[in-house]
């Protein structure tokens, strides 16, 4: 069970890593945007999974554990709601704001 | 257990001030507001790490569902003033 | 370097509270000075909450053990295993407080900015005289 | 507390501070500020403040960073004033760099940090930590220091909560509307993805709250806490609709009842431990009134009582300060 816990901890961390970065790397708005509204979910939901498998094996099994992991689901089930729609209001806004795309020229500077 | 929950924080940390150097450089407003909503939804992360270093995270499991709730507040209300100006560059004076 | 890891919040709070206060005298905008009020805010809490702090202590919510009929098991409490509630519960109250006050200030702001049509206090003064 | 967290986030906290003051946009100005918050979220659970930490989470997260938004919606984002304020600045510098060198000649007389046997955190919090539970059966001695033996003091803080949104109400609601209109002509925004997630997160938003106010006796929580997720919960619903359906819910009669209706029901609860025979604001005298209670649960319950009047208080002030805020006063249409 531990293992399983440091596992997902650090696939966690490895897709945190390619989250920042693609934000500080990636050329353009949109692209950016796609790094950080799935890898950064991807990645939140995964440690919380991880923490909530340690938690469990710390304490036990006991019934308070459970009763801290079914708060822990609650956590990934808001943070599955609020980050893509927190992502989709900024790219909408950035659309109606009119931020160009980004195209694979080298002449325009 | 502690050193390795300890180790995972800083490496969080560490990994948002690579997101920082964007809120940072950020060439627009936009691309700062979508950095620092990355770094909210970390601090979910951290909090959650903090809880089990104090092995007390029935006490701080809380905490983050009260982020992950609000944590989305902010960047719609920025969103929604965005839409009404629809302008990203202020129109005299410059960015930086 | 035995000096910054025993005072490191405290340096941390000086230098918190100078940008602030910078801010506040130094700025022009009404909005950013209301931002500088903000942080230099933070560092005052930040040195309380660093005083509260004790080394290897837990939050400052008991471990309450409880019989079979839920009552309370007598336990002697040492006060080194928590952290201070006293100086958490000061700062708790300023957060709150302070974010109304900075409604307030806000408030002033748009009034000011009504009657003005700018938020810089040299135009602002400018228009007064 | 944890060092190491609590050193790097401090670091990234300066570089915010000073990046928050620097950008010229204010926007920019603004958001940046708002991970200053996220930030010091992090630095007060290191160093083991929790209701802080949830204090500064609802506050930061949910209604600080609007309340901004909203006043830039209202005014100017960037100036378009210049003068020459270097010398000025400089000068500023200087004093600050004067009054800096002070307080760090002061802080080597203070205690080393984490010190346990500082001056502070051995005289009266000792006496909350060893008596909290034989006095109220309360395990978090923040919310039993907060209601109980210190309870002047958040009454006060809740006046100061209820003067403040009176005086933003008085001083900017208007009912005339200005003959040139500032603001930006108002485009309905229709994004159903925005509205759906709003829908499915409010009630579970109010229904939290109304959790970490009952149970803020076992738990980091409390009224204010809890008032302000009610705050923000009411907030989204006017950002993510509009004021009308918000308004629907609470309209301004009611939001001026509620503020006061808070103030009364904690001061209410000080009078009638006058009545009984104790001291202001003595609830162990209520046992005469509450059935099957003795004293010492008698200071329990009527904490909970007191926590939900600082609750509605602060949840009626958020709310109508971001209508006030965010509308200049005209409480039609906001953000």
């Amino acid at each position: 069970m531990i293992i399983l816990a440091i596992a997902l901890i650090v696939l966690g961390l490895f897709f945190f890593f390619g989250t920042s970065i693609g934000i500080l790397r990636l050329p353009d708005f949109y692209s950016r945007a796609h790094a950080a509204g799935k890898a950064d979910t991807l990645s939140t939901i995964l440690i919380i999974l991880g923490c909530a498998l340690f938690h469990l094996h710390q304490a036990h099994y006991d019934l308070a554990s459970f009763h801290v992991m079914a708060k822990l689901f609650v956590i990934i089930g808001f943070v599955f709601i609020g980050s893509p729609t927190a992502t989709h209001a900024i790219m909408d806004a950035a659309s109606a704001a009119g931020v160009e795309h980004w195209q694979k020229k080298k002449d325009k500077k | 257990m502690i050193g390795f929950f300890s180790g995972v924080g800083i490496f969080l940390l560490l990994n948002i001030i690579l997101v920082f150097i964007r809120a940072l450089k950020g060439p627009t407003v936009i691309d700062r507001l979508l950095s620092i909503n990355v770094i909210g939804t970390k601090c979910i992360n951290l909090i959650i790490i903090a809880g089990i270093i104090f092995n007390r995270l029935d006490m701080f499991v809380d905490i983050a569902i009260g982020y992950g709730l609000l944590n989305y507040i902010a960047a719609v209300a920025t969103a929604k003033f965005y839409h009404h100006n629809k302008t990203l560059v202020p129109p005299s004076g410059d960015l930086s | 370097m035995e000096f910054i890891i025993n005072y490191f919040n405290y340096i941390i709070v000086v230098i918190i509270m100078m940008i602030g206060l910078w801010g506040m005298l130094a700025l022009s905008n009404l909005v950013k000075k209301l931002i500088s009020m903000a942080i230099f805010q933070t560092g005052i809490i930040l040195f309380y909450i660093s005083m509260g702090a004790k080394i290897d202590s837990s939050i400052p919510i008991i471990k309450q053990a409880y019989d079979e009929h839920h009552h309370p098991i007598h336990q002697v409490i040492n006060n080194a295993d928590y952290a201070n509630p006293l100086t958490q519960i000061l700062m708790l109250t300023a957060i709150v407080v302070g974010v109304a006050t900075l409604g307030l200030g806000l408030a002033l702001t748009q009034k000011v900015y009504s009657e003005h049509k700018s938020l810089n206090e040299d135009e602002i003064l400018e228009s007064l005289s | 507390m944890i060092f190491g967290l609590d050193a790097l986030s401090l670091v990234l906290i300066l570089i915010c501070a000073i990046l928050a003051l620097y950008i010229k946009d204010l926007m920019g100005s603004v958001i940046v500020f708002g991970a200053y918050s996220f930030l010091m979220c992090v630095v007060w659970t290191c160093n083991a403040a929790v209701d802080v930490a949830f204090t500064e989470a609802a506050v930061g997260a949910g209604v600080g960073t609007v309340f901004l938004v909203s006043t830039i919606y209202n005014t100017r984002r960037v100036d378009t004033y210049r003068k020459n304020r270097v010398l000025k600045q400089l000068f500023m510098f200087l004093v600050v760099c004067v009054v800096g060198s002070i307080l760090l000649k002061t802080i080597t007389d203070l205690p080393h940090w984490g010190d346990a046997q500082a001056p502070a955190n051995t005289h009266v919090s000792a006496y909350f930590l060893e008596n909290s539970i034989a006095d109220t059966h309360v395990p978090n001695v923040v919310t039993s220091v907060l209601a109980d033996y210190r309870g002047f003091d958040t009454m006060f803080e809740t006046c100061v909560v209820f003067v403040a949104f009176i005086a933003i109400f008085a001083l900017l609601r208007t009912r005339k509307i200005p003959a040139k209109d500032l603001t930006p002509p108002h485009t309905p925004v229709d994004s159903l993805i925005i509205k759906v997630a709003s829908h499915l997160m409010i009630p579970f938003m109010q229904l939290f709250a109304l959790y970490v106010v009952a149970h803020g006796h076992y738990s980091p929580g409390g009224g204010f806490q809890g008032g302000v997720i009610l705050g923000a919960s009411l907030i989204l619903l006017a950002i993510s609709y509009d004021f009308e359906r918000a308004l629907e819910y609470l309209n301004e009669k009611k939001i001026i009842l509620f503020v006061a209706l808070g103030v009364l029901i904690y001061a209410g609860i000080g009078v009638i431990c006058f009545f009984l025979g104790g001291n202001f604001l003595d609830y162990s005298v209520l046992s005469k009134i509450l059935p099957a209670t003795d004293t010492i649960m008698a200071r329990s319950h009527a904490m909970l009582g007191v926590e939900v009047g600082v609750a509605l208080t602060v949840m009626v002030s958020m709310y109508g300060i971001y209508l006030c805020l965010s509308s200049n006063g005209r409480m039609d249409k906001g953000i």
